[in-house]
């Protein structure tokens, strides 16, 4: 599962880098070549966003992309085949995340059974707290698949513990308030609260919302064992193609 | 917390990104609070006949009972209330709790700009900041709404992403929400969303049917027979039906927008109408018009504000339990019922509330004489001038347009 | 009958062609049967509740009491009423009269529109027929309401003589009247023409003094410093003054239009200006804006409802024994009361009303804490869209009516 | 007076013929060529109306000579000098026919003893009845005036009674309800009507409102004193001129 494998690569590597793709954004071609760009420039983890209509915690840059890929009729089974492809050919663990309607809508268990057959091996959804997911997480713990949940800065102790208690895998460690795309001041409030969430678990802690540049990630490394780069890769995508997304994931490391 | 917290049957649940679990139990537990203090409520009915002017009255519609010469037809006048719709009710509520909350920021979405004027004019009576989102399609079509709420001191955001429409401006009102949720309550303009919004806007709407039920005994004696309400997200109808659920004998009748027609798939009818599924979306479970895949589908209606891919949870509950009928009325019955109360009556229901007139009138010849049915006006039709005008295909007012377009060009 | 009857002082009579003699009688009688009928009365108050939302509420405006931090401020509301104003309280009124008299058509005159639109209302209500004379220039200025009365079933007619404005829409209704006064009432909207009519919308009106001055007793326990209303015809300054006239502490204060400053000669400022004289015309003595040949003068109000030469001779009565005071405030004025009032406590006055929270705003700060004062907001600005935006120079409403111009000349 | 002028001239023809014209419509001079082709053409009595801005009696035709007027800026000082002039050239008595703000704020006094200077014979104010007519009425009777007054077929036989206690001169018969210048049909109803003014007071009998044709006056003949013509001949001006007044109210004859 994929706690043993962070922590097996956390011995070699300071941080590792999780990258964040929307499947189909522009075209599925592109996306290919994103993923095949990103693995090549040393990414340890990949997160496979399906399109979904209505992201509301996604911010402009990826709402636009899921925008783009369904206005190209993306559907969820080519975001299956894609991640089959992908992961078949990729030495490197991929999740999916979308939301919960797209989990919901395919059927819960069914989600997890294909998951596990395609070789995915989690999934993050964010949408869908814990109290509402007795039957995701159980579907997920049958097909032996690492339910991601999340932490926010608003989030107390107490609750921190009770959220670790249903995941497994990592915890994704949202940066601070708002959506997804918008700066994040990497200061010590960032620390206190990635402190407190490494009191409350024994997960590896991932932190994302607003990783940008290579100063942002070495801030990360002793606080949080994988820094998560959303936006900013599609933004280097759209604006240097999927070169500069390998040249800008290269130089993350 | 409990498993089934904020649920009704399979219905409702709360979805919502973790980042705003602190500021949904905030809200819930101001909410329970106000719940069972009964000077809460005092303060809210006395807030609304202070300054909105209810109780609203219930109207018996003469001629429109002989026209039909069936049942006796009686119109609960929400377009009565100050800025012309029912939707002021839940938002002074929520501007009470927005006080207890000290929070100093309101934000809102809005499809037909009712629920935006309503919440900038509780923003400007209780001092609070406002942001208004909405879809803009609805920015286009809505303007005299959007010119009102600049006026109100409100900051109007047109949506530009998804399909630019109301279900689009509560996601981006979602998104301003996460990054500001310690100053700023969403106001949340109908009975949908996640818990505690479905039950809290019920409740403020619930003024609707308590006063509702002590008029029409007060009018008549007798319990109605039928009430009739249109759905949109479902606050409107889910406030006069509260009066009466636990009266088994009076049925409650939702209508929802039929647009071009179920055949066409351009309307929409989630209840009524097969076309619709079980899905989770903007925080809440219940009945969607999404494809196979859960993507949410484009939706029509003449009617801005019943334009939703959702519909309130409390009300596909009642619609699997079978307390609640659901039927559909199409554009074009829509505007003939909006033209028969207005002649008949000299009331102009809003679009959205013709739809409830256009049900009911399908219904009531077949009624006896001595049965009684309600139907709620939830808003007024000067709103919807343009609208109407243009569905009625109106050529004095396109030369009034016209010729104002000339003087703005000339000038 | 008594010389003076239907004078208030030298004011008022009864100035009609011979034709019209036994109609106006009739109309006499059956108004003094109505006014010493208790039970005539308490059929019009009920009506105004079951189908209007009277009473209508006595709002306290906190904020701009505190900003002004003067006397407090109360508003009555009569922008609640169904169709926006206070003028559907006279036009209801006189429709049970219509009953009574077992008349079939109703003739009515409009400047801005809401006195047409309620008469439609009623029209369509009590099931007469109805046409509506409006000058040709507020039919231009007022094209929603114009739509309404069409929808509503009325006949609108627009007035192409004399200055094509209120005067001239009067007039043409008298013509009509004189020919077929026989089926037909007509609806004089405002406290002026021959007597009866001053007295009766007046009495009819009164229904808001009576109903402010029990809610401000019930509110604060004292009597109010002032009341302020504008004044246009004078109906419904006369409506909330009649409830203090009697105590004599209570200043009334009537605020006319001063139009473009009573300097510049465009205005509408018969009490509050030295340019009106003492005439006779449209049936009653009264302040005219009149040249020295007694020829009407053209007069200017951003307001439609308040661009009227004449004014009640009940006023002109009360103004020579001081017992109301008489001011004006601008266009310019106007504009900035209706967006402080708008900004500070989510009410949307009419062009006409903001009249007088103008004359108000000028004088409350010099005011003691303790002491009140009410403004009657006789109407709502939805209606003015179209006026306001152009005061305000809202490009986004000219973008808007440019597209929709688009649009029409597209199709 | 009037009344001794009336039964008079009564003696030789069998109906008189009234004519109206509003002054300064379309202007001065074509009011006095008017004027001087209608006693030419045999006219017993004319009716001079001083424009107002408000005239609520009187129907479109006469409205629009009233506007006309006032567009032209004619003046109640030009209308009286008018009327001295042609008082003063032309051997039949004129009337001024305004509303009574025009009497009012000239003065109703001192209006009433300019028309005794002027020449003039009396007046009709068709809005205002005799209840308020007290100082008018003194005024009148002061300067030896006909204040002429108005029956309508809606007038009871009690009030045409008072009525006459009050006018000299001649009673202007109102035809029909309405405005000048409609359709009046010559009936048995009218018959009936100036049956009952006749009962009423010993004063001559003008009928007026829709007197079009000789047909009319004819029709009159025996019923009425005086036939009114009033809006036809301003109809017949503005087609066919001054010649063609002429013309029409010779053929009335
Ligand atoms: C007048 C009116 N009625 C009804 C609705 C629909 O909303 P709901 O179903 O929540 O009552 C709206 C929404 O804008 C509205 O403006
Ligand atoms: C809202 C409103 N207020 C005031 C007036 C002025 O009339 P009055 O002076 O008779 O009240 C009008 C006239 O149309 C009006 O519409």
């Amino acid at each position: 599962m994929l706690r043993d494998y962070i922590e097996k690569k956390r011995v070699e590597k300071k941080i590792l880098i999780m990258t964040h793709i929307v499947i189909g954004a522009p075209d599925l071609e592109t996306s290919y070549q994103t993923v095949k760009a990103m693995v090549e420039a040393g990414v340890d983890i990949m997160e496979l966003q399906i399109p979904f209509s209505e992201p509301v915690a996604d911010g402009p840059v990826i709402l636009a992309a899921n925008q783009t890929a369904l206005d190209r009729k993306v559907t969820v089974g080519q975001c299956i085949d894609f991640a089959e492809r992908v992961a078949k050919e990729f030495p490197v663990p991929f999740l999916f995340m979308s939301y919960y309607n797209i989990v919901f809508k395919y059927g819960v268990n069914k989600f997890a059974e294909m998951m596990s057959a395609k070789g995915l091996k989690g999934a993050i959804v964010p949408d869908l707290p814990h109290e509402e997911a007795a039957q995701y997480l159980a579907a997920m713990k049958k097909y032996h698949l690492d339910p991601i949940f999340l932490y926010a800065p608003t989030t107390s102790d107490s609750r921190m513990k009770e959220i670790s208690s249903h995941a497994s895998g990592f915890i994704y460690c949202v940066a601070r308030k708002g959506v997804t795309g918008v700066d994040t001041s990497f200061s010590s409030d960032l620390d206190e609260y990635l402190q407190r969430a490494h009191t409350s678990t024994d997960l590896p802690l991932a932190l994302g919302f607003g990783v940008q540049e290579k100063a942002d990630v070495d801030f990360l490394k002793g606080k949080a064992d994988i820094a998560i780069i959303g936006t900013q890769s599609l933004r280097v995508l759209a604006e240097k193609g999927v070169a500069g997304v390998k040249k800008f994931i290269a130089g993350m490391q | 917390m409990a498993a089934h917290k904020g649920y009704f049957g399979e219905f409702g649940g709360q979805f919502l990104p973790e980042i705003l679990h602190a500021t949904i139990t905030g809200l819930e537990q101001v909410f329970e609070t106000a719940k069972h203090d009964p000077g809460f409520w005092k303060e809210y009915e006395t807030l609304m006949q202070n300054y909105s002017c209810r109780p609203t009255p219930l109207t018996f519609a003469e001629n429109l009972t002989k026209y039909f010469n069936g049942a006796q037809i009686w119109v609960k006048r929400e377009d009565l209330n100050h800025t012309g719709s029912h939707k002021l009710n839940n938002v002074m509520g929520q501007g009470l709790l927005v006080k207890r909350m000290k929070k100093t920021r309101v934000i809102a979405e809005t499809g037909a700009g009712q629920h935006g004027v309503a919440t900038a004019t509780m923003a400007a009576k209780f001092g609070f900041e406002c942001t208004i989102y909405m879809g803009e399609v609805d920015v286009l079509r809505q303007r005299p709404n959007v010119f009102w709420m600049e006026r109100l001191g409100a900051t109007v955001v047109p949506v530009k992403t998804g399909s630019r429409i109301l279900k689009d401006a509560i996601n981006e009102a979602l998104r301003d929400w996460v990054g500001n949720m310690d100053t700023t309550h969403y106001v949340l303009g109908t009975a949908c969303g996640a818990h505690p919004f479905p039950e809290m806007v019920t409740w403020f709407q619930s003024i609707v049917g308590i006063e509702t039920k002590k008029q029409i005994l007060e009018a008549t004696g007798k319990l109605p027979d039928r009430v009739y309400a249109c759905v949109g997200g479902g606050s409107n109808a889910m406030g006069i039906f509260s009066g009466f659920l636990k009266d088994t004998a009076v049925e409650c009748v939702g209508i929802e927008a039929g647009g071009r027609g179920i055949a066409t798939g351009e309307h929409a009818t989630r209840l009524a109408s097969p076309d619709a599924s079980i899905g989770v979306s903007q925080g809440y479970k219940t009945f969607f018009l999404q494809d196979d895949d859960g993507q949410m589908k484009e939706t029509h209606s003449v009617a801005a504000g019943l334009d939703y891919v959702g519909v309130s949870p409390i009300l596909s509950h009642l619609k699997e339990t079978g307390r609640v009928r659901f039927e559909s009325a199409t554009d074009a019955e829509v505007i003939t019922a909006l033209s028969l109360a207005v002649k008949k009556e000299g009331l102009i229901p809003a679009l959205e509330s013709s739809h409830a007139f256009a049900g009911a009138f399908r219904e009531v010849s077949q009624m006896a004489p001595e049965q009684i049915i309600i139907i709620n006006q939830s808003g007024r039709g000067d709103k919807d001038i343009f609208t109407i005008a243009d569905a009625l295909h109106d050529p004095k007012w396109r030369d009034y347009i016209k010729d104002k377009a000339g003087e703005y060009n000339a000038s």
